[in-house]
C-alpha cells in the first residue's frame, strides 16, 4: 500500500514566502490547531473542559463562598434532604443539609487543584527518571527500570489507597499518594520513547556533526519523545480526578469537604429512600471531567500521530 | 577517458595524498542467548579490514546486505568504536612509514579517531561528515532547513544571526536549493530534495571526507542521476574524498575511482574501478557484476545468481569465506565440517536424525546419527554428485562405523588478501586469468 | 528453545519483583510509625504486647524487622485483623472466594464482549458499529465505577426493585454446602438451580458495573490492532489467494490482532482487582475489597499489607501467564533484552 | 507475429488474455482527489510478459492491484474504465503441452457463460467468455483470485502471515480452489451424502466451524480427515518443489520469519502458481531481495511462466530487469502510459522524452561522471490535474500545446505507441475547454 500513499509530493501548506523562524512556528502551530480542531469529538471535549475550568475559576461568583473555609460544604440544617428545584438549593441538599449545587461548583476547584498538582509533579519526575534511564542505558537503566517494575506490579488504585491510608485521611495526602504512584508511568513512557528516538539516523547525524550529548538530548531527543507524554498527561488530567474521587468516595478525604467523590459517598445513604440527586450530580461532574480530557487526549493522539501527521 | 584520469590527485601510490587509513578494523557484536542472556558468540560484522582513502578520490565500498559495509562506514565516520584495529587520520610521513610496516600501531591519543580528544577530535569531526541512506530518518522532523543546515555552523560557533542565514543560503545554492527553502520542514520536500539538504549539512564545515551510506538507493533513477551529478560537481569543486557505500554496482562503477568489495565482514578484492570491471580477480566480485549487468553494455549477457545462503556471520567459513557459494571453488578453498552440516540441513530428514557432532578441528569431526542407515546415507551422499565436486576432492577421510561417520577434510589456512598487479589485491587462490567473466 | 529461555527469565525476575513489592509494602507501614499494630488485638495485656515486640524484633533495626516480618508471611503469619477481629489468615479465604467470583465473572464478560465488540467495530471501520464502540470505549474509560454502580442501584434496586444487593439470599445460601466458596460453582455442585439463579441474580449488577470499564479497554485495543492488521500486506495476499472476506478476517487479521490485545487483557486484570473495592462497597459484597476499605478507614495495617501484597502477587502471576501466551502467539517476538 | 496494420490497443481478442481500457483510479485525500491512474489502456497478450515500468507514485502498483480489486475503497474511487479478462482453460487435446488446436499455447478459451460459445452480445459474438474484472461481484472475484489470476507481492516478508506455517498458507490456495481434487485424493466421493461427507466437504474448502473441527479429530472422521491432510500435504509439497525448494517437507512446518528473503519469495511464487493461473501479476518481486538472488527469482518466474503458459504482468522500476525479462514494455508516468512497445522498441528506439530521459539517467559503463542525463524537477502532484501532458515542466522538448492539450496514446510503428505531441501534433483547431492562455 506504500505506493498509493506516495502518489504525490508533500505540498507546502504555507502560502507565500516565509521570512522567519517565528513566522513558520506560528504557522505550524496554527496548522496543528486546525488539525486538532478538525475532529468534532475533540472540540466537544475542549468545550466541556472550557465550561469546567470556567466553573472552577469563577466559583466564588457562581456559588457564594462558605465562611471561613470555602472548600468546606456549607451546612443548612434547616433544609436537609431537599429535592432539586428547592429555592436556594437548585440541585437539592444532602442528608446533612449540604447544598449539592455548592459541592458541584466548588468541587471543580478541588479537582483542578488535584489534577494540576499531581500531573505536573509526576510528568516532571517521570520525564527526568525516564530520560536518565533511556539516555544513559546500562546498569543505571537496569536499576531504575526494576524499581519502576516493582511500582507497576501494584495496581495503581490499590497502591494509592494503601499510601493514603498510612498517611491518614486527608485530601492533601491523596495528592501525595497519587503522585507517588503515577510518576512511574511517565518514566516508562519516556524511557521507551527515548530508546526509540535514539535509533533514528538524525541522532547519528547530530553526532557526526560533533554536537554535545546535552545538545542532542535537548534538541533532538526530548522534543521528539515528548508527544506521548503530553497525550498521557492530558488523559491523566481526567484519570487523576477519577482515582482521587474514588479514594475520597472510600473515605480518605476529610469529611465535609467540597469534593465530588465525597459528595457521591454522602449521597449514597439516601438512595434507598429515593433521594437520587445527592449522588447523581457530583458523579456526573466526575464523568464529564474525565470524559472531556479523554476525548481531548484521544484527539491529540490522533492529531500528533507521526503515521498520520503531514498527510 | 577513464574515471581515474579525471582525478589527477587520485593516482595510486602517492602516500602524501592519503587522508585516512583504516587498519585491521574488526567490529563484533555479541550474541546473547538463554535465560541469563550470556554471550554465546560474536557476529563478526567487520572482521579485519584495511584500506586507505586518498584526498579527492571516491572509494566505493560494495557488497550484499549484511556484509558489514554499513558498519564499516559507521566506524570510519567515528559513530562506532571498533572492537579491534584503528582508523588513523592526519598522520605524518614518518608515522605512515611505520604504519606500513607494522599494520597496527598505537601512538596513544592523537591520531586514532576513537582516541581523539578535544581539539584534535573536533578537527576530525569537522573533516569527516556523513550522508545517510534514509533522508526521512536522518533529518530531525522538528527542525527547519535553516536549523538543519546551520547546525554544524552553530556547534562550531562559526556563524550566527544574519551571517548564519547567508552561509546556509550559500550552502543551499550549492546543492541546488535556494533561499525560499530556508524555513521549511523536511517533510515538505521530496526524497531527492531531502537528500540535497543532507548533503548541504555535510558540506557546512567544509570537510575533506564524506561517508556516503547508500545515498541514492531510496531514490528513483531520474532523481538518483541528479544526486550523483551533484556529488560529482561538489567533489571537483572542493577536492572532496568520498567513501561511497552501496550495493549497486552500476552506481559504484559510475562514481568510484577505486573499489573495495566486501563479503561476510572481509575484503575480497580491491583495485581501480576500471581494472576491476575489466577483469575481476575474485569470483564474488564477478558474481556481483553478473547479478545485475550494465543496462547497455551487458544487453546480451544473461543475469546470474549465486546459489545458497549467506553463511551465519557468527560462524564464518574456513579458508575463503565465499567457498560455500563460489561457482569456481577448488578443493583447497577451505571445505570443512560445517559444509557437511549445512548440506545435511538442506537435505530431507537427515538433519533431524543427527544426534551429535564431535569436532577435533574445523576440518575433522565425527557425526553421530540416530540410526545406521542415516550414517550410511551421509557417507554415500558425500561421495555423490549431491555435493560439489571440489568438496568431494577435499575429503581426505570418510569412515562409517555403525551410527557414526568420520569426515576429515584437507586443512586450509585462511585465504587472505594478496597484492596483485597495478595496486590491486584479491583474496582468492585462483590465478586472476582463470576467474571467468560472464 | 527461545520461548523456554524467556519463561525461565521471567521466572527468575518474578521473585525479585515480589521481594521488591514486599519491601514497598513493608516500608508503607513505617510511614505511620511502629508496625506493632499489625500483630495486636484489643484484648492483649502490655506484657503480651512486649512479648510480640520482641518476637518480631520491633526494637531492632529495620532490615531485621523486615526479615522477621517476611519470615512470618512465608510461614502464614499475616497478623491480626482488627476489623475482622480475627487473624488475617482465618478470614482471608472466604473473602477471597467472593472477590474472585466477582472479578472473574466480570473479566469473563469483559474479555468475550470486548474482543467481539472490537472485532465487530474494527471490521466496519468508520461505519456506525465503529462509532458506537468508540462511544462505549471513551465512556468506559471515563465513568467512575462507583457512580455507575450507584446509578444502576438507583434505577434497578431503589426504583424498579429488580435487582438485589449483597451476595446472596441468606436462606438459600444456608441451604447448600460451600466447598469452594464460589457461590455459583457451589450451587451447581449441589445441583440446586434455585441457588444458582440466586447467585447469578446477585452477581449480575456488580459484575456488569465492574466489567464495563474493562470491556471498553479491551474493545478499544482490539479495534485498533485489528484496523492495523487489516492494512498489512499479508491480508491483501490472503485476499489475492481467493480467501473469502470472512476467512481473511478470522484466520488472518483477527488472529494477529489478538496478540497485542492479550497484553492488555493482563493489564485489565489489575483494573478489575482495584475495581472490586468500590463495587463491593456499593453492592455490599462481602469480599476482600470491602474488607480492605474498612481496614483503610480503621487503620487495620495487617489487612492492608496482606491485601496489597496479595493483589500484587496475583497481578504479577496473571501477567506472567499473559506474557508467556503472548510470546507463544507472536512468532516474531524477539525475546529477552 | 502481430498484424502490422492494427494499432496495438486493438489487437484481436484471441490474442489477449486481458485488456485494460481507459482505467481510472482516484484516491480521496485531504488536499483533493488524487488521480493515481488516469486513463490507462493496454492489453496483455497471451503468453507474454508485459513490463509495467515507472517511478515511485506513477500508478503502476495501483494498476496491478486493480486487476484483483485489491484497492481499499474508500479512499479509493473506481472512476471509470474496464479491465476485461479472457479466462482460459487447459487445452483438452494436448493437456497443456501445446498442440495444433490450441496453436501451441496449451490453453484454450473458455466458452461464454451466456451463450455457451455460440456468440452473443455479452461476448462480442466470438463465443469466448470475457469478464469485466472491475464490475465483478465479490464471490465471482474470489473464485478468480489465486486461481485464474494470481499475484506476487513486493516484500515477501510482509506478504506472508507471520503466525501461520508455510504449509497452512500455501494449503489455503488449494482449499479454496481445489477442494474437489482434495476430496478425490482422500477417497471421498464428490456426491456422497450424509453429515459426515458434508463436514469433510466443508473441511476441504475451509468452511468447517468450531465444533466440526472437534468432530473431525474424533475416530469416525479422523482417518478420512488425515487422508485429506495428507493429500493436501502432497499438493503443497509439489507446489514448493516447482520453485526448486530443496527440502519442501521440512520447510512446510516452518514460519515465514525462519526463512531467508529469497526462500520466502519462492514460497510466494509457489503459492501464486499453485493453481496454474492464466495471468500472474508480479509487483516488484525482487525489490526487497539481495542482488545476488534476484536473478534466480526472475529466472524462476520466466521458467515457470513457460512451463505453465502463464501470462505475466511484471511491475518494476528497474529498467535493466525489465529489459531482460519482458516481451513488451509499458512505461508509465504520473498515472498515464507514456509509451508502450516491444522491449526492443522501448530500449533501442525510445520515442517519448520521458522514456529517453529514464534510460539516459541509468548510470552505465559509457556514461561520463557528472554528466548523467538527469530529468530535471520532480514528479508532479496528481491532485485534480489540468488537462495537459503530465510531463510538462520536466520535458526538454516542450511546446505550447503540451501545457494545454492532453496527448493521446497513438501508434508510431507497429506495436509501438507513444503519447507525445512530437509524434502526433494536436489536431488543428482543437481547443481545450478551460483555455485562457492561447487562442
Amino acid at each position: 500500500m506504500a505506493d498509493i500513499s506516495q502518489t504525490r509530493l508533500p505540498k507546502s501548506p504555507f502560502r507565500g514566502p516565509t521570512t522567519s523562524v517565528w513566522q513558520v512556528r506560528v504557522l505550524r502551530m496554527r496548522e496543528l490547531a486546525a488539525n486538532i480542531l478538525s475532529n468534532p469529538t475533540t472540540v466537544l471535549g475542549l468545550a466541556i473542559i472550557g465550561m469546567l475550568l470556567g466553573m472552577a475559576i469563577f466559583a466564588p461568583f457562581i456559588a457564594e463562598p462558605n465562611i471561613p473555609d470555602a472548600y468546606q460544604m456549607p451546612r443548612d440544617w434547616g433544609a436537609v434532604r431537599k429535592p432539586p428545584g428547592t429555592p436556594g438549593h437548585i440541585l437539592g441538599t444532602t442528608n446533612e443539609g449540604g447544598d449539592v449545587f455548592y459541592g458541584v461548583v466548588w468541587g471543580s476547584r478541588t479537582s483542578l487543584q488535584l489534577s494540576l498538582i499531581v500531573v505536573s509533579a509526576t510528568v516532571i519526575i517521570g520525564t527526568i527518571v525516564g530520560s536518565i534511564a533511556g539516555f544513559l542505558g546500562g546498569w543505571v537503566d537496569e536499576v531504575l527500570m526494576r524499581i519502576v517494575d516493582v511500582f507497576l506490579s501494584i495496581p495503581e488504585l490499590i497502591f494509592a489507597l494503601a499510601i493514603a491510608a498510612m498517611l491518614g485521611p486527608s485530601f492533601s495526602n491523596i495528592i501525595i499518594a497519587l503522585s507517588m504512584v503515577i510518576w512511574v508511568k511517565y518514566a516508562r513512557i519516556m524511557r521507551a520513547q527515548i530508546i526509540q528516538v535514539k535509533q533514528n539516523e538524525y541522532i547519528d547525524a547530530a553526532r557526526v556533526i560533533g554536537d554535545s550529548k546535552i545538545n542532542i538530548y535537548f534538541r533532538d531527543i526530548l522534543p521528539n519523545s515528548f508527544t506521548p507524554v503530553m497525550v498521557q498527561a492530558t488523559l491523566d488530567m481526567g484519570n487523576v480526578v477519577l482515582i482521587g474521587a474514588t479514594l475520597s468516595f472510600i473515605g480518605l478525604s476529610e469529611a465535609g469537604i467540597a469534593e465530588w467523590g465525597v459528595l457521591v459517598s454522602e449521597g449514597q445513604a439516601g438512595i434507598a429512600s429515593g433521594r437520587w440527586w445527592a449522588s447523581t450530580f457530583p458523579g456526573l461532574m466526575i464523568f464529564l471531567w474525565a470524559l472531556a480530557f479523554n476525548l481531548v487526549g484521544d484527539g491529540l493522539r490522533d492529531a500528533l500521530d507521526p503515521r498520520t501527521e503531514g498527510r | 577517458m577513464s574515471a581515474a584520469d579525471q582525478m589527477p590527485q587520485a593516482k595510486p601510490g602517492t602516500n602524501a595524498d592519503i587522508l585516512l587509513s583504516v587498519r585491521n578494523i574488526k567490529k563484533h557484536f555479541p550474541i546473547r542467548e538463554g535465560a541469563l542472556q550470556k554471550v554465546v558468540g560474536q557476529v563478526r560484522a567487520v572482521d579485519g579490514v584495511s584500506f586507505d582513502i586518498r584526498r579527492g578520490e571516491t572509494l566505493g565500498l560494495v557488497g550484499e546486505s549484511g556484509c558489514g559495509k554499513t558498519t564499516l562506514g559507521q566506524v570510519v565516520s567515528g559513530l562506532r568504536a571498533p572492537t579491534d584495529g584503528a582508523v588513523y587520520y592526519d598522520i605524518s610521513e614518518a608515522q605512515r612509514a611505520e604504519l606500513e610496516t607494522r599494520q597496527a600501531v598505537n601512538w596513544g591519543a592523537g591520531h586514532r579517531i576513537d582516541q581523539l580528544e578535544g581539539a584534535a577530535f573536533k578537527n576530525f569531526r569537522r573533516n569527516c561528515q556523513m550522508v545517510f541512506q534514509d533522508s526521512y530518518s536522518s533529518l530531525n522532523p522538528r527542525h527547519l532547513v535553516i536549523d538543519l543546515v546551520g547546525r554544524p555552523l552553530k556547534v562550531y560557533k562559526e556563524a550566527s544571526g544574519d551571517e548564519l542565514v547567508e552561509r546556509v543560503v550559500a550552502l543551499l545554492e550549492q546543492v541546488g536549493l535556494d533561499r525560499q527553502h530556508l524555513y521549511r520542514y523536511p517533510h515538505q520536500f521530496s526524497g531527492g530534495q531531502r537528500q540535497r539538504i543532507s548533503i548541504a549539512r555535510a558540506l557546512a564545515l567544509d570537510p575533506d571526507l564524506i561517508v556516503l551510506d547508500e545515498p541514492t538507493s531510496a531514490l528513483d533513477v531520474s532523481v538518483q542521476a541528479q544526486i550523483l551529478n551533484l556529488l560529482h560537481d561538489l567533489q571537483v569543486e572542493r577536492n572532496l574524498a568520498y567513501l561511497f557505500v552501496t550495493h549497486d554496482l552500476s552506481v559504484v562503477r559510475h562514481m568510484a575511482d577505486r573499489i573495495v568489495t566486501m563479503y561476510l565482514g572481509k575484503v575480497v578484492e580491491t583495485g581501480e574501478t576500471t581494472d576491476i570491471f575489466r577483469q575481476p580477480y575474485h569470483p564474488y566480485t564477478q558474481a556481483l557484476m553478473a547479478a545485475k549487468p550494465d543496462l547497455i553494455e551487458g544487453e546480451d549477457t544473461a543475469m546470474q545468481s549465486l546459489e545458497g545462503l549467506v553463511p551465519d556471520p557468527a560462524r564464518p567459513p574456513q579458508g575463503c569465506r565465499f567457498h560455500t557459494r563460489c561457482p569456481q571453488a577448488t578443493p583447497v578453498c577451505g571445505w570443512e565440517v560445517d559444509d557437511v552440516v549445512r548440506w545435511l540441513d538442506s537435505s530431507e530428514e537427515m538433519f533431524d536424525k543427527l544426534s551429535g557432532v564431535e569436532r577435533k578441528s574445523a576440518f575433522d569431526a565425527t557425526l553421530t546419527f540416530e540410526d545406521e542407515t542415516s550414517a550410511q546415507r551421509l557417507a554415500d551422499g558425500l561421495q555423490s554428485d549431491l555435493v560439489p565436486a571440489p568438496m568431494r576432492e577435499a575429503t581426505e577421510a570418510l569412515e562409517v562405523s555403525g551410527k557414526s561417520v568420520r569426515v576429515r577434510f584437507r586443512e586450509v589456512a585462511e585465504i587472505n588478501l594478496t597484492d596483485r598487479d597495478n595496486g590491486r589485491a584479491a583474496a582468492c587462490i585462483l590465478d586472476p586469468n582463470d576467474v571467468k567473466r560472464g | 528453545m527461545q520461548l523456554r529461555d524467556y519463561i525461565i527469565r521471567r521466572l527468575i525476575v518474578l521473585p525479585i519483583l515480589i521481594i521488591g513489592v514486599s519491601i514497598v509494602v513493608f516500608s508503607l507501614t513505617r510511614i505511620s510509625g511502629s508496625p506493632v499494630g499489625i500483630y495486636l488485638s484489643h484484648e492483649m495485656s502490655p506484657a503480651e504486647v512486649q512479648q510480640i515486640e520482641a518476637r518480631y524484633g520491633l526494637d531492632k533495626p529495620l532490615p531485621v524487622q523486615y526479615y522477621a516480618w517476611a519470615k512470618g508471611v512465608l510461614q502464614g503469619d499475616l497478623g491480626w485483623s482488627g476489623v475482622a477481629a480475627a487473624p488475617v489468615t482465618e478470614v482471608f479465604p472466604n473473602k477471597l472466594a467472593a472477590t474472585m467470583e466477582l472479578a472473574f465473572s466480570a473479566g469473563f464478560v469483559a474479555v468475550s464482549l470486548g474482543i467481539w465488540l472490537g472485532t465487530f467495530a474494527g471490521a466496519r471501520r468508520n461505519r456506525w458499529p465503529d462509532h458506537i464502540t468508540r462511544i462505549v470505549a471513551v465512556s468506559g474509560a471515563s465513568l467512575p465505577l462507583f457512580w455507575l454502580g450507584i446509578l444502576l442501584l438507583i434505577i434497578f434496586w431503589a426504583n424498579l426493585g429488580w435487582a438485589p444487593i449483597g451476595r446472596s439470599d441468606a436462606t438459600i445460601w444456608a441451604s447448600i454446602a460451600h466447598p469452594t466458596g464460589l457461590y455459583t460453582v457451589d450451587a451447581l455442585l449441589a445441583g440446586n438451580l434455585k441457588a444458582f439463579g440466586d447467585a447469578v441474580w446477585h452477581l449480575a449488577l456488580p459484575a456488569l458495573t465492574l466489567g464495563y470499564g474493562a470491556t471498553a479497554i479491551i474493545a478499544r485495543m482490539m479495534r485498533s490492532s485489528l484496523v492495523e492488521e487489516l492494512q498489512q500486506d499479508y491480508v491483501d495476499a490472503a485476499r489475492a489467494k481467493g480467501l473469502p472476506e470472512r476467512l481473511v478476517l478470522r484466520r488472518h487479521a483477527r488472529r494477529n490482532a489478538l496478540i497485542p490485545t492479550v497484553t492488555v487483557i493482563g493489564l485489565t486484570f489489575g483494573f478489575l482487582l482495584q475495581g472490586t473495592i468500590t463495587a463491593e462497597i456499593i453492592f455490599r459484597w462481602p469480599g476482600l475489597g470491602r474488607w480492605m476499605a474498612d481496614s483503610v478507614l480503621r487503620g487495620d495495617q495487617a489487612t492492608i499489607m496482606t491485601y496489597v501484597l496479595f493483589t500484587s502477587v496475583l497481578f504479577l502471576m496473571v501477567n506472567l501467564v499473559v506474557d508467556v501466551i503472548y510470546a507463544h502467539l507472536d512468532r516474531r517476538v524477539v525475546l529477552g533484552g | 507475429m502481430f498484424d502490422e496494420n492494427q494499432p496495438s490497443l486493438a489487437a484481436n481478442s484471441a490474442n489477449a488474455i486481458a485488456r485494460v481500457d481507459d482505467l481510472k483510479v482516484y484516491f480521496n485525500s485531504k488536499r483533493g482527489i488524487v488521480h493515481s491512474v488516469d486513463g490507462v489502456s493496454f492489453d496483455i497478450r497471451d503468453g507474454e510478459t508485459l513490463g509495467l515500468v515507472g517511478e515511485t507514485g506513477c500508478g503502476k502498483s495501483v494498476t496491478g492491484r486493480s486487476f484483483l480489486q485489491l484497492l481499499p475503497m474508500p479512499p479509493g474511487i473506481q472512476a471509470g474504465g474496464s479491465i476485461t479478462f479472457y479466462p482460459q482453460g487447459i487445452c483438452e487435446e494436448c493437456g497443456g503441452k501445446g498442440c495444433a488446436s490450441c496453436t501451441g499455447t496449451g490453453r484454450t478459451s473458455v466458452d461464454c457463460e451466456a451463450c455457451s460459445g455460440t456468440g452473443c452480445d455479452a461476448c462480442g459474438n466470438n463465443g469466448a467468455q470475457q469478464i469485466d474484472l472491475l464490475k465483478l461481484g465479490s464471490e465471482k472475484m474470489r473464485r478468480i483470485r489465486g486461481d485464474r489470476i494470481a499475484m506476487i507481492f513486493q516484500d515477501p516478508g510482509k506478504a506472508l502471515n507471520p503466525s501461520l506455517t508455510i504449509r497452512e498458507q500455501v494449503g489455503e490456495v488449494f482449499l479454496q480452489h481445489r477442494s474437489e481434487e482434495l476430496l478425490g485424493a482422500a477417497g471421498i466421493a464428490t456426491d456422497a451424502g450424509g453429515w459426515q461427507a458434508n463436514i469433510l466437504r466443508r473441511k476441504a474448502s475451509q468452511m468447517e466451524r468450531g465444533i466440526e473441527g472437534l468432530l473431525l479429530a474424533l475416530p469416525p472422521l479422523r482417518s478420512q480427515r488425515n487422508k485429506l491432510e495428507l493429500a493436501l500435504d502432497d499438493m503443497v509439497a509439489d507446489a514448493l518443489t516447482e520453485t526448486q525448494i530443496a527440502n519442501p517437507r521440512k520447510l512446510m512446518g516452518r514460519y515465514p520469519h525462519e526463512l531467508s528473503g529469497g526462500m520466502r519469495q519462492r514460497v510466494m511464487i509457489a503459492q501464486a502458481l499453485a493453481c496454474n493461473p492464466d495471468l500472474l501479476i508480479a509487483d516488484e518481486p525482487t525489490t526487497a531481495l539481495d542482488v545476488t538472488v534476484q536473478a534466480r527469482i526472475l529466472e524462476l518466474i520466466s521458467e515457470l511462466k513457460e512451463r505453465h503458459k502463464t501470462s505475466v504482468l511484471y511491475i518494476s522500476h528497474d529498467l535493466s530487469l525489465v529489459r531482460r525479462i519482458c516481451d513488451r514494455v509499458a512505461v508509465m508516468y504520473a498515472g498515464r502510459i507514456a509509451e508502450i512497445g516491444t522491449t526492443e522498441q522501448i530500449f533501442n528506439d525510445p520515442r517519448h522524452p520521458y522514456t529517453r530521459g529514464l534510460l539516459a539517467a541509468v548510470p552505465t559503463a559509457a556514461s561520463k561522471r557528472g554528466e548523467l542525463a538527469a530529468i530535471k524537477g520532480s514528479v508532479p502532484e496528481l491532485v485534480d490535474p489540468k488537462p495537459s501532458c503530465r510531463f510538462t515542466g520536466r520535458c526538454l522538448f516542450e511546446t505550447e500545446a503540451c501545457g494545454t492539450f492532453d496527448p493521446a496514446l497513438q501508434n508510431v510503428a507497429p506495436n509501438h505507441a507513444v503519447s507525445c505531441f512530437i509524434h502526433h501534433p494536436p489536431p488543428e483547431g482543437a481547443r481545450p475547454s478551460f483555455d485562457t492562455k492561447t487562442s
